[in-house]
């Protein structure tokens, strides 16, 4: 059970903020999200947006734990 | 050096006199309030997301790399998030230098970081309707101008204040 | 705008919130305090003597030109004068602006002149004695890097704050 | 009787910031304070000088009027 967290742009997509989904890994995170929600699985995709796994920007794959914290982080548009 | 989110409206003032009180060799603070405007009616709410414990941690490692290009002897960064109403202050930068040049130049690059690359996202909400905001490209470019520098320049000596 | 000169200790978080309360189409309101530094125990006293009067009709003039060349909805200056210990409060200048980039350059540009050109005589007294005080080199070569530039060069369009 | 002011180093020179003195122009002006303190005199001459009439700066002689102020300034040293 990772917990989910979606920030700015990508949250209106989604219509949530923050949700635990069963994962093992970034990648089958997306694929269930994708499943759930295509429009919001394209959205994951786009250029710019940014995986942070447990408040560090990860790139690529990456195994999630039990508790791991996955944020998706759409382009930072400053204060 | 602290960097704080708040959602409660800041309070500038209160803010540069603690951060001011009590020092005897320090020259020059420069405080930098950025506030909400109206667009003469365009405007209504800007609404802010940060991811709290992420956005402070990203923020503070610029401080601390201004902090030691300027040598400064202390800043302070607070930035509010959550809906944000004209004339409210968004954010308040305050820095603290032995003399003027280096308390000016930092305080300048903290808000050009903050207003281009720091971790929020800002939605716009007027009669028009609600969008999301990227940065404008002279905010790029602002944020930029102090890519050119080397990270090692010494501040130039300067006389109080 | 407004230039004042004072005797008691300036107020800077008052003078800051007065200056920043009712302003809907301001993006950026930069502050400097410039303060009296112990200079580790080696100045004790820094006597200000101004000319009422002319002191500030000589300021005001500055800071007129400095309206008009950056574009600034506001500005403030305050002046102590007299007797000033160390960490005391010796300046107080505060700009407004619809963008930061105007708030701050005008802000740094009135100080390098207040530092430089300003009409105060200081003497600064400590264990060693006390010395009458002419403005430093880098005083003269900061407020010289505004001369170089022509007086009616318009301000960079940029984004709020 | 004009109003003279001194300020800065000039005042420690003298030992006085303020005075009625009798003149009717500058130069006599400099003439009388000369002829009383002949320090004080030599350091009004300093270059950077500058003599302010009722707040406005002048150069070179003028007439006195019966309340006119008169100040002599030191070089400005900013704040």
């Amino acid at each position: 059970m990772a917990r989910v967290l979606l920030f700015g742009a990508l949250a209106d997509v989604a219509g949530w903020r923050e949700r635990e989904v069963e994962a093992t890994a970034i990648s089958s995170l997306r694929a269930r999200l994708a499943a759930d929600d295509a429009t919001l699985g394209q959205a994951l995709q786009r250029p710019g947006v940014q995986v942070a796994l447990d408040k560090a920007l990860t790139r690529g794959d990456a195994p999630l734990g039990p508790t791991t914290e996955v944020a998706f982080l759409p382009p930072m548009s400053g204060g | 050096m602290s960097v704080h989110l708040e959602t409660a409206p800041l309070r500038p003032g209160e803010m540069l006199d603690r951060f001011t009180a009590g020092r005897s060799e320090t020259g020059a603070i420069v405080s930098f309030t950025g506030l909400m405007r109206a667009e003469h009616g365009a405007a209504d709410t800007l609404y802010l997301d940060a991811y709290p414990g992420f956005t402070e941690a990203e923020i503070a490692r610029t401080e601390a790399e201004a902090q030691a290009r300027f040598a400064l002897q202390d800043s302070l960064i607070v930035h509010r998030h959550g809906a944000i109403a004209p004339g409210e202050p968004i954010v308040f930068v305050a820095t603290a230098a032995a003399h003027r040049r280096a308390a000016f130049e930092a305080a300048d690059h903290l808000m050009d970081y903050l207003k281009s690359r720091a971790p929020f996202w800002k939605r716009s909400s007027g009669p028009a309707g609600a969008s999301w905001i990227e940065p404008t490209a002279q905010d790029l470019d602002d944020a930029a101008r102090w890519d050119v520098v080397p990270w090692d320049v010494a501040p130039a000596a300067e006389d109080a204040g």
